[in-house]
């Protein structure tokens, strides 16, 4: 009877609930998850990357059963998690470079392979590679562009706050329009990041045929959860990018970073899909559509559009590049998109000629 | 076993005898023909328990092999000039994690220009990098070189890079004494990590340093290069012992005693330039090479000894510190400090320029006739080209150089 | 072991030397707040906690959180006007939970399962005695047990329960419920004597050698007006109706019978006589929105084809026809007369405009305070103006319900408690209410309230088989599931999830979770992501 | 020390033939070197290769300025370059060509000794055996004959180790041609 009943109280909307049949609770709730970065870190208050990190690293841990290990690019996590002398790792890791987290993470399968080959093993311990989005949109790009099209054996995990936090925030490719950074300030006639400017990795890693891309945020853990367990199903490259919110760069209230991720998803500003081959497969459909300024209105970094002084074109424009994200993405109704969904980007740079 | 074959075979023979687990590359002339021969060894299977990776940069040929480093397997990779410089970021990284890589540099020129030929600008410009830094003579001694490094890079605990000359060592088809398995199998044996990456024993590599270890840390990898010193010499003799090569070693003295004139060299000009050291000895003149093995560890006591109490050295350098002088030059100046030994220093063989037995003639005329006025001289400067432009451009001209010899102009590549 | 490279290899999870607690301002703790529907019951009940039992399918583990507060949970699940209903914060986003069926499938269950209460461990070896048996009495004679007293009860009526007996319809209250929850009572040693009307108070209470004693006597009495009346007309009062109905099950009033009040009692009668094959009209001098009568009876009376004569005073009885006059509300919402006046059919008249206490034995003891309709009662302790006598119920200032009569019933129960050994009774603070504002609404699933199936409606008109049914197990957990446990834990992990730091410890369950002070950095993620609002920001003593 | 060099254009072969040459010098016991000119070669592009030969070990690495050979595989270029640049006086000059030495290098012919100035139609002979124009084993083998220092068999087995199979078969056959055809002219024959 207890089991019949598909209603949870919160459904499966909370990271746990002991309504839910222990199996089919997350991995997150589980008192004896793997938390594979551990406390003491020096992460900021809030920090939505340290808080990914773990749901991501946590559920592929759960799904290689511990073989796995770690090719982390230069930034924050990176310079939080490792302060000599102290790591808040729990499993084989390595910092190289900023842009070459992808390419360690080849060289790291590589010898795993060969290891368990020479030793006889059948068990060869899995890879994952990460970074920022700055390590991964632009200075790790080419490393990671050739990762995928050697389909080497390494889920590549970009956790994406949309700048360059650890230097002090300054604008990447993955900065949304309008938004403010060190390098894009509020001033001029058209403040913040420049529309028409940025790439969609996800769509990019997807032209290259790979098994497996997703994006996910740290607002669904058990969505997060399924795309990482999912990832490590497949052999070959995997992409998954997260949206993780940045208290500090966003200028958001560091008990903001769940909220702030899921207004991400609930106003169609990042679109939470998954694609198989070059196919998109499944979408995360919006459960409760919100405009957009009530995500903007949490971080400062949008102060410009959202107080008295607002600039209402600005915002209609930020409000039709969701739109077109619902639209193109299909994150309301029952559909999956039939062709892939063109980067927003287009539509800005439409906008712009 | 005896084989008349490309120098580039012959490294890519010597790496696979070493039993590499991950074998990385980029194309870049000239090294493209090992890592061509490697990969076709790990297809075919005659190379096993290895995987070959074409990957997209040498920023990533690097990268992939600093992976597999940490993953815990020996690992190989080849570059030259432009790549070498788009990996540097990974070599100091390498060296900082204390991974023992082995890597040819076959040795190119830098651009801008643009320029595919052989000189050493390439891999000196990565001397303050950590690693290990053999030049080689000849092929023979490349591919030797090749399988001592291993054995030294895993000894001590830093990468290594093993300089050949581009085209000149890396396309030459001589003849080669290729060592047996089962006699590197007994030199090298299988790899045993010091530290990796492993789910058994999980640690973090690369962690973030700050003010209060930093020296420290640096003081080990310099403490790490003095032991090297020793552990090329233990290395190289075993190897000797071994095959009956004489390859490798810290530095090697050709016909030094008694000398009154020694040579520094570094690369294959040494094998030019001991045929001419012969025909000047025929005629009387005394001189005697030293052929700079290791520049890195740089071996100064060695080099004192072996320098002794002859008053005149000149390093001949393929190479150029703009700004400053040469680069090894400063070196052997540091090595002979308190000495009243007079150390200058030539430029040349920059960019392809070919190195002849005439080019040292006259660079050890030139020495023993007090023409080497100043304490670095640039030799076979086309000085008429130099003016055509100079004319043009600035109305000066430079004197005519008395030095240089067309016929060597003339052979280089561009004029034939 | 590796031989491991100086400061740039680090030994796993070293990172806990570094405790980070040092860099809070904000503290993150737990808060129990007072949920609504709790804040509202009349009798005190830990709803949240039971329902967070109940959703489990832990139904006796439910019952008994149930039971602390309420012995009789059947007989609430059917007679309950739930007001708590109307203040649950589910309402905000889509219907509240039916709490009360939810109580009910509990009480039906504990009947079923044969659950009975525990006998106390210890007795006391005091005596209280409670006169009457309705559910104040009820109430307190139950606190009192499981505070280890002996306690008799007297009764005057022929059968214990006082108005759930006499004044509510069995079609609400089937008699076999009653009767076994009251049976559950007496099993844990409570006695009734009933047939025993009491004419003087501190004579039983020196005869019986009791040390204290808690009145709980009913409003049993009808509230009188006078209306003008022929010979023909019959003017008969709602509890008289009533009563006869529960003891007779069958009465002659007439066919068109009009039922003259708007409360529950009216409701009750004109329900009843619909049953009884008349066609009973209600004769209200207000209108829908005035009228004290519960709604969901009200909507239940119309469905059944009951008129409703609005705005209306009967001014005359005559044979066979009401004069009424027309009334219209004051700015106050008070009626005034019209004068315009109209002819109603109706054979009989049923009075139900009130009731009274019988205050009569009250006021033979000397000291003992009373006011209008009621006795005077020191509102925390229940204590009446004479030491040892307490009362509750109908008999003390306040609401008039079933739901209220137990919950005073339970605090004059603990004022007595009190007073036996030698204390003054307190009432326990009330937490921090839990608001709307405080949950987080996203987390929780849309999920319409599960409507109680109900009878056809004819069968219903002619029997007076229960009206509403109870829920089946499978909807009982679903409405229990609804429940948002405003303020308060539910296990949801959420806290233990969402932290950055890894700094929420989960205890296991049941257990709830801690905070690790030494890893919190206060960043406040917890308490923002908490669906219920239990967990709470306050700033840190620097 | 036998220095040669050898001259012709991109794709005709030319670095692989100074390989061969040192390997069929390797074949007999020699220490032999081959390298090329260190250009990007090219098709078409004229491209220089160099070749040694001795009985000692080989120390130089410099390029060739004083041949004891010429070789050239494409007579197209003896009026671009002077491709028989610093030619020793008892130096051999073979010449990829169906014409009479005298005819297209007659100074040549008189500077150097009767004989040491060869043409050899190595093109037609690729063309009948491989079918494409590569030059190579037909004019080393051509070297071989007028020089004597290596064998034509040495000069087959190394194309043979080269090219395993039919390639490697008809490049034999063709410098059989060519090493007969040479032969034959100094044994007082003449050209066809």
């Amino acid at each position: 009877m207890l089991d019949a009943i598909k209603f949870y109280q919160t459904g499966s909307k909370t990271v746990g609930n002991r309504l839910l049949n222990p199996s089919m609770r997350s991995n997150q709730a589980s008192e004896s998850r793997p938390n594979t970065l551990i406390s003491g870190h020096r992460a900021c208050q809030g920090c939505g990357e340290a808080l990914g990190a773990r749901y991501a690293i946590d559920a592929a841990m759960r799904a290689t059963n511990g073989q796995l290990m770690i090719a982390n690019a230069t930034g924050c996590l990176e310079v939080f998690s490792t302060p000599y002398p102290e790591s808040a790792w729990r499993l084989p890791w390595i910092h190289s470079l900023f842009g070459n987290a992808a390419a360690v993470g080849s060289g790291l399968a590589v010898a795993a392979r060969v290891r368990a080959k020479k030793a006889g093993n059948t068990n060869v311990p899995r890879v994952i590679a990460q970074g920022g989005d700055g390590g991964t949109t632009d200075i790790g790009f080419g490393p990671l562009s050739g990762m995928f099209e050697r389909n080497d054996d390494v889920l590549y995990i970009c956790y994406d706050n949309g700048a360059y936090m650890n230097t002090g925030v300054q604008r990447s490719s993955a900065t949304p329009p309008a938004a403010r950074t060190a390098t894009t300030q509020l001033v001029g006639s058209e403040p913040g990041a420049d529309w028409g400017k940025g790439k969609n990795v996800p769509l990019i890693a997807m032209a290259h045929g790979i098994p497996y891309v997703a994006t996910a945020s740290v607002a669904d853990l058990r969505d997060l959860e399924y795309k990482v367990q999912k990832a490590m199903s497949y052999h070959g490259a995997r992409y998954i990018q997260i949206l993780v919110p940045c208290p500090l760069g966003w200028g958001c209230a560091s008990s903001s970073t769940v909220t702030v991720a899921r207004l991400a998803m609930e106003t169609g500003f990042y679109p939470i899909f998954e694609a198989e081959y070059g196919k998109v497969t499944s979408v995360r459909k919006i459960t409760q559509k919100q405009p957009v300024i009530n995500f903007l209105k949490l971080q400062r970094r949008y102060a410009h559009l959202t107080g008295k002084k607002g600039d209402p074109k600005v915002l209609a424009r930020i409000q039709a590049m969701c739109d077109e994200n619902i639209k193109s993405f299909g994150l309301i109704g029952d559909e999956v998109p039939e062709t892939v969904p063109v980067a927003i980007q287009a539509l800005e740079r439409n906008q712009t000629v | 076993m005896l084989k008349q074959i490309e120098g580039s075979l012959g490294i890519a023979e010597a790496v696979a005898l070493c039993r590499p687990g991950a074998v990385c590359a980029y194309p870049i002339s000239p090294q493209t023909h090992i890592v061509e021969n490697v990969g076709k060894f790990v297809k075919e299977g005659k190379l096993q328990d290895c995987e070959f990776v074409n990957v997209e940069s040498e920023f990533s040929a690097m990268s992939v092999s600093i992976g597999a480093s940490a993953g815990g397997v020996r690992t190989y990779t080849a570059t030259a000039s432009q790549g070498l410089l788009y990996m540097v970021e990974g070599i100091y990284n390498a060296s900082g994690l204390g991974l023992p890589i082995v890597m040819t540099v076959a040795s190119r020129a830098i651009g801008a220009p643009i320029n595919i030929w052989n000189d050493h600008s390439d891999s000196l410009s990565q001397r303050d990098s950590g690693w290990l830094q053999l030049f080689c003579e000849s092929n023979q001694d490349a591919l030797d070189t090749h399988i001592m490094a291993f054995k030294i890079a895993e000894e001590v605990g830093l990468p290594v890079m093993v300089c050949m000359d581009g085209f000149v060592l890396t396309h030459a088809f001589e003849r080669l004494d290729i060592p047996s398995q089962e006699q590197i199998d007994s030199f090298l044996p299988e790899y045993q990590p010091k530290e990796f990456l492993d789910p058994k024993e999980p640690i973090s590599m690369g962690a973030m340093v700050g003010p209060e270890a930093f020296t420290e840390l640096r003081f080990l990898i310099q403490r790490k290069m003095e032991k090297a010193l020793d552990v090329i010499e233990r290395v190289t003799k075993e190897y000797r012992e071994l095959t009956g090569h004489h390859s490798g070693g810290l530095l090697d003295c050709y016909r030094c005693e008694d000398a009154e004139l020694k040579l520094i060299i570094l690369g294959s000009s040494v094998g030019t330039a001991k045929d001419e050291v012969d025909r000047l000895r025929d005629q009387g003149i005394k001189v005697g090479i030293i052929s700079l093995k290791s520049y890195r560890p740089f071996p100064y006591a060695k080099l004192r000894e072996a320098i002794g109490d002859c008053k005149k050295v000149v390093c001949l350098e393929r190479s150029f510190s703009y700004g400053a002088r040469g680069i090894i030059c400063p070196e052997v100046k540091r090595a002979m400090e308190g000495t009243d030994c007079d150390i200058r220093t030539t430029v040349a063989g920059l960019g392809g320029r070919a190195i002849f037995g005439s080019t040292i003639n006259k660079i050890v005329h030139a020495s023993l006739e007090g023409k080497l006025k100043d304490e670095i001289t640039w030799i076979d400067m086309d000085t008429k080209l130099l003016n055509s432009y100079l004319k043009d451009a600035e109305g000066v001209t430079v004197p005519e150089d008395a030095l240089v010899d067309d016929s060597v102009l003339k052979a280089t590549v561009g004029h034939a | 072991m590796m031989n491991k490279s100086f400061a740039a290899t680090l030994n796993p999870a070293t990172s806990l030397a570094n405790k980070t607690g040092s860099w809070r301002t904000l503290r993150p703790i737990n808060v129990f707040k007072l949920p609504p529907c709790n804040k509202q019951c009349p009798a005190g009940e830990n709803i949240q906690q039971w329902l967070y039992f109940a959703g489990e399918g832990d139904y006796e583990h439910a019952w008994r959180v149930l039971t602390e507060n309420n012995p009789l949970p059947a007989c609430m699940g059917r007679v309950c006007y739930h007001t708590c209903e109307s203040k649950c914060n589910r309402g905000f986003l889509d219907e509240s939970v039916g709490i009360n069926s939810v109580e009910r499938f509990l009480g039906d269950y504990a009947i079923e399962h044969n659950l009975s209460f525990k006998k106390p461990t210890r007795e006391t070896g005091k005596r209280v005695l409670i006169i009457g048996s309705g559910p104040a009495g009820l109430s307190a004679a139950y606190q009192l047990r499981r505070f280890g007293h002996t306690v008799h009860i007297l009764e005057m009526a022929a059968e214990p329960g006082g108005m759930m007996r006499y004044g509510i319809p069995v079609y609400r209250l089937p008699r076999n419920i009653l009767d076994a929850e009251i049976k559950r009572l007496t099993d844990m040693g409570i006695t009734i004597e009933c047939n025993h009307k009491v004419e003087d108070i501190l004579k039983e209470k020196e005869e019986g050698h009791y040390d204290a004693v808690i009145l709980g006597m009913g409003a049993s009495i009808s509230t009188n007006v006078d209306i003008p009346q022929g010979d023909t007309t019959h003017v008969l009062n709602a509890l008289t109706v009533l009563g006869d109905i529960a003891s007779h099950t069958d009465i002659e009033v007439g066919r068109r019978v009009a039922v003259y009040g708007g409360g529950n009692t009216a409701v009750d009668v004109a329900r009843s006589l619909r049953r009884l094959g008349a066609e009973p009209i209600i004769v209200y001098r207000r209108n829908r929105d005035k009228m004290p009568a519960n709604e969901e009876e009200m909507d239940g009376a119309i469905e059944e084809g009951i008129q409703v004569k609005w705005l209306s005073t009967i001014t005359n009885a005559q044979k066979d026809s009401l004069k009424i006059e027309k009334m219209k509300l004051n700015d106050q919402g008070w009626p005034e007369p019209t004068g315009e006046y109209e002819d109603l059919p109706a054979d009989a008249v049923v009075l139900a405009i009130g009731q009274n206490v019988d205050l009569s034995v009250c006021k033979k003891v000397e000291g003992l305070q009373t006011e209008k309709d009621a006795v005077t009662i020191d509102k925390e302790t229940m204590q009446t103006t004479v030491a040892g006598i307490f009362a509750a119920g109908d008999m003390v200032p306040g609401t008039r319900t079933v739901t209220a009569a137990i919950g005073m019933g339970k605090h004059a129960a603990r004022g007595v408690n009190a007073y036996l050994k030698g204390e003054v009774y307190k009432r326990a603070e009330k937490h921090e209410d839990a608001k709307f504002e405080d949950m987080h609404p996203w987390y929780y699933t849309d999920a319409p309230k599960t409507v109680r199936p109900q009878l056809e409606l004819a069968r219903r008109t002619q029997t007076f088989d229960e009206v509403q049914h109870g829920l089946t197990e499978e909807n009982a957990i679903f409405e229990a599931r609804r429940c948002l446990s405003c303020g308060n834990c539910m296990e949801c992990d959420n806290c233990y999830g969402v932290c950055p730091d890894s700094a929420v410890i989960k205890l296991g369950p049941g257990k709830g979770y801690e905070f690790n002070y030494d890893y919190c950095k206060g960043c406040g993620v917890c308490a923002q992501e908490c669906p219920c609002g239990h967990i709470k920001m306050v700033p840190e003593k620097i | 020390m036998l220095q040669i060099r050898l001259h012709g254009r991109g794709g005709q072969g030319v670095v692989t033939a100074a390989e061969m040459l040192s390997l069929s010098a390797f074949l007999e016991g020699h220490f032999a070197q081959a390298f090329p000119s260190f250009g990007s070669e090219r098709t078409g592009a004229p491209v220089v290769a160099y070749a040694r030969i001795d009985n000692k070990e080989i120390r130089t690495h410099e390029p060739i300025l004083e041949p004891d050979a010429v070789v050239v595989q494409d007579r197209t270029l003896l009026t671009a370059l002077d491709v028989f640049a610093g030619i020793s006086d008892q130096g051999f000059a073979i010449i990829n060509s169906a014409e009479a030495p005298e005819q297209i290098v007659p100074e040549l012919c008189e500077r150097l000794p009767k004989g040491h100035v060869l043409t050899v139609p190595a093109t037609d002979f690729a063309m009948q055996k491989i079918g494409r124009p590569l030059p190579g084993a037909p004019m080393i083998a051509a070297l071989a004959a007028a020089t004597g220092v290596f064998k034509l068999e040495s000069v087959q087995k190394s194309f043979q180790s080269r090219y395993p199979g039919k390639v490697g078969d008809a490049n034999a056959e063709t410098a059989a041609l060519a090493y007969e055809f040479i032969m034959n002219v100094k044994n007082g024959g003449q050209n066809a």
